[in-house]
């Protein structure tokens, strides 16, 4: 398979430049670049789910035109999405019949026994007519898979497959990937983390801001040469942690327990303490209970059971007015679907929470030249990068949204900033500036609650942090403590005696 | 970015829609009278289709709505504007009111009701009191479907629908029961006929000569267009009802209150029908009968659809409307034509503002496959 | 778009060989309009009353006419004033629902004449008139009381104003002077015009074992129902055509009925004002109460077929006491005699008198147990009591209310 | 309750349940594919004065049938094209073609005015038959009572038991699933759409052609209404409208055996919709309840590539 001098331009921004991508039969190849580099759209442009502005597509040396998946798919394409395209109320064999069904009526008896077939050939077990909400992350991903295996898929795309996969879950993965090679299955392995080009990739091609940076055999390279090529510059691993001392407990939390959309307990007996001027990380695999934990301490979810005390007074199933009205700012995981007002312009947005309050609102009416200088202020205080305060939120990209969020939630000088994925799916320079933005707040002696999936950052950042599994902290430990492998082994499920008593 | 909607093959063209980032505002306007243009279109290529001349038709509609008749067609427009005012509120923070209708009656009646109650009231407290009555009524039965919507999800078009059929119901009851007429004509009471008696004279409000274009509801419509401009664009109540009608997810994120809001919200598009309701009942018909329900609440509807976000193109868009329903009948008249056209055209129009909707959400481009 | 055009080809289709659209031929020298409440599509009411205007239109050479349909009371008044401006001197108002702004439109047009149909007020320039079927309902239940199996005799009212109230009294008269022991119930349903409720109502009535159903709706709807329900169940069911002939529509079940000719009325008035008789100053009293005697309606399901053939030889088979001479005839006879007696100006016989004993009843806003002297023995009900006639006779016995 | 009382409820039922019963399904099998059609009212209006108009130029009331069914398909055109292709707002989408639908069929219908149709549809005449409790009331019906009976079952099977099902579900749930293993989104919601026009049309053309054989205008009097809340209270399950429609049918008519017996007839009159307003309102709770619920994807736009 070829890809020849892609080009794909969007509104404003050229997602593909030039690019030109080859596969082999057989290989796995690594598609290595930051978030917005444009693996994620080049992928797609041979997955048929967007055309090519220039450029060709050969399979087997013959020029080929990808109009849909439905092209794609009949020339052996298939895809794993990041964010999984499964109907989440259906079973398993449902979603693969979806596709696959050959019989109109009892569809799923004949895919059922393909199912299993696969699991046991490729190690992709998962049971048939399970409903997919009930999954975990690993398991859906695997159903993924099995589809682009009813596809008759020679050439298999992975979109940041093991974003959502334990350490552990990602090593089954790489073992599965590595048998498919076997089959003689060449695969597409897009990330943004270099240990696994190194792990798993033949090949890697690295992007960079919609270019094509470089193809190399991983063989002849190491992490630090794919680190340049990937960012342009050395990764900068530290960041500076100005002095500051913890103070008085600010946030208490005793015993909580909260349910889920499903109404199962996600959150199980959770209790800890959060002091002035702490960052507390909270590490784990999603789905194991940080949104639901979020949610109860913002007040967008009932508390079952346990108390939640802030500056010791009982906010316990308070309202969010309430809790941000008493200091404590959410920097939102749903950044777009949640974080902002998309056709309310960037000044109203920057008010959002605020706008009953002084010195917003003079007398019944907003005050909208307050508003604006606020809004400005903000605007360049966090460099925000956006043509005027007047223009719709939606207009601004990814990173400015999250620092327009950011602004609002800071500027407030709050308590406590629950913070959830701050910096997930941002570029290096937004992510950079983000965690030292978080760092100096703390050191300004707000209390910071941050979940995150990049080890790295809450290594980076938290003083102590917490590892969370299904629903219940494995224990609370000090960055340095244990190695990436022993948290692995905590968000596997092993308590931190266990961990320590292991090693 | 996405690619856009496929059409069948058989086009040479690939449809692609892109979505425009900023609109300007004089887009908006365009927009709506391409709207107009285009249903204006359509309508001519029905009436050719019935070989009917077009010209003759439209002018039949429009010389007299917008001529001899334009007191009538104010007239209308007045009461259905005021109705349309509240529908707008609700329709951009996201709440499907189709039950203005029922709104409407239950003004109607709350205010008929407050002047059989109070007959000797002079004018200066009867008119007022019974114009409250009408908005308060309105705002009530507003209410429920507002609390069922938040609390239960219950589906409001459903609910807001049911309680239109419920309040027809109340007024046959109260015109055929309680509140039937009884006036003395000739020396003999007459009673048992399908209508009430007449409100308190006091409370018949004046006319623009003998039309039935009433100073008292120009005022109204003019106060609350003003109002509903400074509640949506200028105070922090508007910018909530604009927050939940664009993203639900983030009113909850930033804590709003959905039952308080959307009940206050209701209370306004719910009052303002039940106060058109009670106006044309003191303006125009001064008497409630089985067909005091003449579908007002639904021509609102899409009146505020035509009339967008923006006060003076509601009004600009009652008055059009209303000239359709005036001019209905004098096309009748001249036409010999079933009034049935005026329901085509209508609903004609209301399609062509949602195609100009779709022009101002998307730029149209053409590929080759 | 395309897609409207191909729906819009469709009605083009449909209505354009029959949409009618009219065309003024000769110099009219009388412009009268008429005002419809409902759809001349109703078959019924509005229907009537535009075969009226229709004949007119036909017959006078120096009239023009015109008319507006759906028009209810919050329009009547533009509607008026539009008609007016265009030259229209004479305006018919043909719904109860347009008294009002009739009224007001006469006050403020006092040049104009007006006429209001089923209405009680009136002005120097606006008189009234109506058609009453009452003797008719008299006629019809003198059958139905004859034909019943059941003794239960249903009757699907829309309202139960007065002018139904006077209706289903009469029918009742008629139907306790041949048969004492039947009964009538009352089933309502609050419309002029509602087919849905019309059927549910009369296979209701029919459960509840009535065999003949008279009705007050503005469709065929009760007729039609009795045919199918006689086809599915074998039963002989029997009914009464209302307002527009309908004994074709259900030729099986349709015993009689009453047959409006609003023509009569609409050609006397507009001779009259042609002539010069009635004018913008003497309407004060003119008020037409069209009975058998004028012309202005018919009893039948069929212009010209008083009684559908098909039932005349049950209807003679039955023979019962004439209470005015005491003579035995058959049911048939004594439908034809009070015909007769009823078309003559002297009025002889009235449904509403009492003759040899008085006639009991009971009040609309009471139940039936409260029954009370309505006529006394030798009164004859005067035309105001008619109007607002508001009991029931005592063989009434479930109204709904 | 005494023989007649109970067959007149039970015939009532299914004459006054069917039209609602097609309607809904229609319904149901469009919401399935993720489209809100409010609209039905304007449909079926439409496909009641095709179907009547073409029964009785043809004197063919299968034809009738027939056409009326593909005019309310031809009608939903105009909805599935702005809703799916224009990604216009589904519920003004669906009043416009209501107020469109109503303004034509009253327009079309004059030329029928008052006319009855020579020949219709009957279902078996056995007076024999007839007279037997429960039984006899429904052997007596049309035989498009039964067609919306067979329906509403055939119609389960395919949505929950076959491929076809699986697929209108899931564009219904997640159109970007679908779309990923190359199911056209498009093309199976104007399928659905259309399939929902039909059912309405036929729906309409039952009523004026089978229903009450002849014309007048506003034959349909809030039946769509009517249907759309039934989708919901049947929680978008073709066996759950099956009887819901017939429970309907038989509460609109059983008012009028309780008349006469001193409740207002106007407060019996309240009562299909009351019932409705509680029916919907249960419904709800019992979707917050269970993980059943609307289509996630309802009235939501198709657009590939986002979400």
């Amino acid at each position: 398979m070829e890809m020849r001098g892609i080009v794909k331009r969007f509104p404003g921004v050229v997602a593909n430049d030039h690019i030109d991508f080859d596969l082999r039969e057989g290989e796995i190849h690594a598609l290595l670049g930051e978030n917005g580099a444009g693996k994620t759209t080049l992928m797609n442009i041979l997955y048929g789910i967007h055309q090519p502005d220039e450029g060709e597509i050969l399979i087997d040396g013959r020029p080929v035109k990808l109009r849909s998946p439905r092209d794609a798919i009949a020339l052996g394409i298939g895809m794993v999405h990041q964010h999984f395209k499964l109907v989440e109320k259906h079973t398993v064999a449902e979603n693969v019949a979806l596709g696959y069904a050959r019989r109109v009526f009892k569809p799923l008896e004949d895919v059922k026994g393909k199912i299993l077939e696969y699991g046991e050939r490729y190690g992709l077990r998962v049971d048939p007519d399970a409903y997919v909400w009930q999954l975990s992350a690993g398991e859906k991903q695997r159903v993924e898979i099995i589809k682009a295996l009813f596809a008759g898929a020679r050439i298999l795309i992975l979109d940041e497959p093991t974003s959502v996969l334990t350490p552990q879950e990602s090593e089954e993965l790489f073992h599965i990937v590595k048998k498919m090679r076997e089959d003689g299955k060449s695969i597409i392995f897009i990330t943004h983390k270099l240990r696994e080009v190194m792990e798993v990739g033949d090949r890697a091609t690295v992007l960079r801001k919609g270019k094509k940076v470089a193809t190399l055999e991983v063989s002849k390279t190491n992490p630090r040469e794919l680190a340049r090529l990937m960012v342009g510059r050395e990764v900068l691993f530290e960041i500076e942690r100005p002095e500051k001392e913890i103070g008085e407990v600010v946030l208490r939390v005793e015993d909580l327990w909260v349910l889920n959309d499903k109404g199962l307990p996600a959150v199980r007996g959770v209790s800890f303490e959060i002091r002035k001027g702490e960052i507390f990380g909270i590490a784990g695999v999603a789905g194991n209970g940080q949104r639901e934990l979020v949610e109860a301490l913002t007040g967008l979810r009932r508390v079952e059971k346990g108390r939640i005390i802030l500056m010791g007074r009982d906010v316990t199933n308070a309202d969010p007015g309430t809790l941000f009205a008493l200091g404590v700012s959410h920097i939102p995981e749903e950044r777009i679907k949640m974080g902002i007002v998309p056709n309310l312009t960037v000044m109203e947005n920057m008010i959002l929470k605020m706008e009953w309050r002084q010195p917003f609102r003079k007398g019944l009416f907003l005050d909208f030249d307050t508003i604006q200088s606020y809004s400005e202020e903000r605007v360049r205080e966090f460099d925000i990068y956006t043509p005027s305060v007047r223009v719709p939120a939606r207009t601004l990209s990814g990173g400015n949204i999250q620092k327009l969020i950011l602004a609002r939630e800071i500027s407030v000088s709050p308590k406590v900033i629950i913070a959830a994925h701050p910096t997930y799916g941002l570029d290096v320079a937004a992510t950079e500036y983000i965690r030292n933005r978080l760092a100096k707040e703390a050191a300004g002696g707000a209390a910071i609650f941050l979940i995150s999936e990049e080890l790295d950052e809450i290594f980076q950042l938290s003083d102590r942090f917490a590892v969370m599994f299904n629903g219940e902290f494995m224990g609370v430990v000090r960055p340095g403590e244990l190695t990436r492998e022993e948290v692995g082994l905590m968000m596997m499920g092993k308590r931190l005696e266990e961990v320590r008593g292991g090693a | 970015m996405p690619d856009g909607t496929r059409f069948a093959r058989i086009l040479p063209y690939r449809v692609r829609l892109e979505p425009r980032v900023e609109v300007p505002r004089t887009f908006e306007i365009q927009v709506r009278i391409l709207a107009i243009l285009l249903s204006l279109a359509i309508m001519t290529i029905v009436f050719l289709s019935l070989h009917i001349n077009p010209i003759s038709a439209f002018k039949a509609m429009f010389l007299y709505a917008f001529g001899k008749g334009i007191l009538s067609t104010l007239s209308r427009a007045m009461t259905l504007v005021l109705i349309a005012i509240g529908l707008s509120m609700a329709f951009r923070s996201l709440f499907w009111n189709i039950g203005a209708e029922g709104q409407y009656l239950v003004g109607a009646i709350t205010a008929f009701g407050i002047g059989r109650l109070f007959p000797n009231l002079s004018g200066y407290a009867l008119i007022p009191l019974m114009l409250l009555g009408g908005f308060a009524a309105g705002a009530l039965y507003g209410q429920l479907p507002a609390i069922l919507k938040v609390k239960l999800k219950v589906n409001e078009v459903i609910t807001t629908l049911m309680l239109n059929y419920i309040a027809i119901r109340l007024l046959y009851y109260l015109v055929y029961g309680p509140w039937n007429v009884k006036e003395v004509v000739g020396g003999v009471e007459y009673t048992g006929y399908a209508v009430t008696n007449n409100i308190p004279y006091q409370a018949q409000l004046s006319t623009v000569g003998n039309s039935t274009l009433s100073y008292a509801m120009m005022g109204l419509v003019a106060v609350f267009l003003i109002a509903e401009y400074l509640i949506m664009e200028r105070t922090p109540l508007g910018y909530d009802f604009k927050v939940i009608g664009d993203n639900p997810e983030a009113a909850r994120y930033a804590g709003m209150r959905f039952l308080r809001l959307t009940m206050i919200l209701m209370l306004l598009s719910g009052g303002l029908a039940g106060l058109a309701g009670a106006g044309e009942l003191m303006a125009n018909q001064h008497r409630l009968r089985p067909g005091f329900a003449s579908g007002f609440g639904f021509t609102a509807i899409i009146i505020a659809w035509l009339g967008g976000t923006n006060p003076i193109g509601i009004l600009l868009a009652g008055i059009f409307i209303a000239g359709i329903i005036i001019g209905g009948y004098n096309f009748q008249i001249s036409t010999g034509l079933p009034v049935g056209f005026v329901g085509i055209f209508q609903g004609v129009l209301l399609f062509s503002v949602l195609f100009g909707e779709f022009l101002r959400r998307y730029k149209v481009k053409f590929e080759r496959w | 778009m395309v897609v409207v055009a191909i729906v819009f080809g469709l009605i083009g289709y449909f209505a354009a060989p029959k949409g009618e659209t009219k065309v003024i031929t000769k110099p009219p020298t009388l412009k009268a309009a008429f005002i419809y409440v409902g759809d001349i599509g109703d078959y019924g009411w509005t229907h009537a009353h535009n075969v009226g205007r229709l004949w007119v239109e036909q017959h006078f050479s120096w009239l023009n006419t015109t008319y507006v349909e759906n028009v209810g009371a919050e329009d009547a008044r533009q509607v008026i004033e539009n008609l007016i401006s265009q030259g229209y001197t004479v305006i018919f108002g043909t719904s109860f629902d347009h008294m009002i702004p009739m009224k007001e439109a006469a006050e403020n047009h006092t040049d104009i004449i007006f006429f209001h149909c089923s209405g009680y007020i009136r002005r120097p320039n606006m008189g009234t008139y109506m058609a009453d079927f009452y003797q008719l309902y008299y006629l019809n239940g003198l059958m139905a009381g004859a034909l019943t199996k059941t003794n239960k005799i249903g009757y699907v009212a829309a309202h139960t104003i007065p002018e139904v109230v006077r209706h289903i009294d009469a029918f009742a008269l008629g139907i306790k002077e041949v048969n004492p022991d039947a009964k009538v119930y009352v089933r309502v349903i609050h419309a002029w015009y509602d087919p849905e409720k019309a059927q549910s109502a009369a296979n209701a009535l029919l459960a509840e074992g009535a065999d003949v159903l008279a009705f007050t709706e503005d469709s065929p709807t009760v007729l039609q129902t009795l045919e199918s329900k006689m086809k599915e169940t074998g039963t002989q069911y029997y009914g009464f055509s209302h307002y527009s002939p309908m004994q074709d529509i259900a030729p099986n079940v349709t015993v009689s009925g009453q047959l409006v000719h609003w023509e009569v009325i609409y050609a006397d008035i507009l001779s009259k004002v042609y002539a010069g008789l009635y004018t913008n100053t003497n309407l004060q009293d003119v008020d037409y109460w069209g009975l058998l005697d004028s012309g202005a309606v018919e009893l039948g399901g069929k212009p010209g077929v008083p009684i559908n053939p098909k039932f005349v030889n049950d209807l003679k088979s039955v023979t019962v006491t004439d209470k005015l001479t005491g003579e035995e005839l058959s049911v048939y006879d004594l439908v034809m005699r009070r015909l007769d007696q009823m078309k003559d100006k002297q009025m002889v016989f009235d449904p509403f008198e009492a003759y040899n004993e008085p006639i009991m009843g009971w009040p609309k806003d009471g139940s039936p147990e409260d029954l009370q002297e309505m006529i006394p023995v030798g009164h004859r009900l005067t035309y105001h009591e008619r109007l607002v006639i508001d009991w029931w006779v005592d063989n009434v016995v479930s109204v709904g209310e | 309750m005494n023989v007649q009382i109970l067959n007149f409820i039970i015939y009532q039922a299914m004459k006054s349940g069917t039209p609602l019963l097609l309607a809904t399904l229609g319904e149901i099998y469009a919401e399935r594919a993720g489209i809100l059609n409010l609209g039905i009212e304007g449909m079926m209006a439409f496909g009641a004065v095709v179907g009547f108009g073409v029964a009785y130029t043809t004197g063919n009331p299968w034809l009738g049938l027939l056409l009326g069914a593909l005019a309310g398909a031809l009608i939903s055109l105009i909805h599935a094209f702005f809703s799916i292709s224009l990604r216009v707002n589904q519920v003004v989408s669906g009043l416009a073609l209501v107020i469109l639908g109503l303004g034509i069929h009253s327009v079309m219908g004059k030329p029928y005015v008052g006319q009855k149709l020579s020949n219709t549809i009957t279902g078996i005449i056995s007076p024999s038959l007839a007279q037997i409790p429960v039984v006899g009331s429904i052997i007596v019906q049309d035989p498009i009572a039964f067609l919306g009976l067979a329906l509403s079952v055939v119609l389960w099977y395919v949505l929950f038991k076959t491929k076809y099902g699986i697929i209108l579900r899931s564009v219904g749930e997640n159109p970007a699933a679908a779309d990923a293993l190359g199911i056209n989104v498009y093309k199976v919601r104007y399928l659905a759409t259309i399939f929902g026009g039909l059912m309405a049309g036929l729906a309409g053309a039952y009523l004026s052609i089978i229903f009450r054989p002849s014309w007048t205008e506003g034959i349909t009097a809030g039946m769509g209404w009517i249907a759309i809340a039934l989708t919901i209270f049947s929680l978008w399950n073709p066996i759950h409208a099956l009887w819901a429609s017939y429970f309907f049918g038989a509460i609109s008519a059983s008012q009028y055996l309780l008349q006469g017996k001193g409740i207002p007839v106007d407060i019996l009159g309240m009562m299909p919709y009351i019932f409705t307003l509680v029916i919907v309102v249960i419904a709800s709770l019992a979707q917050l309840k269970k993980r059943i619920g609307a289509p996630e994807a309802l009235a939501v736009p198709y657009v590939r590539g986002q979400s």
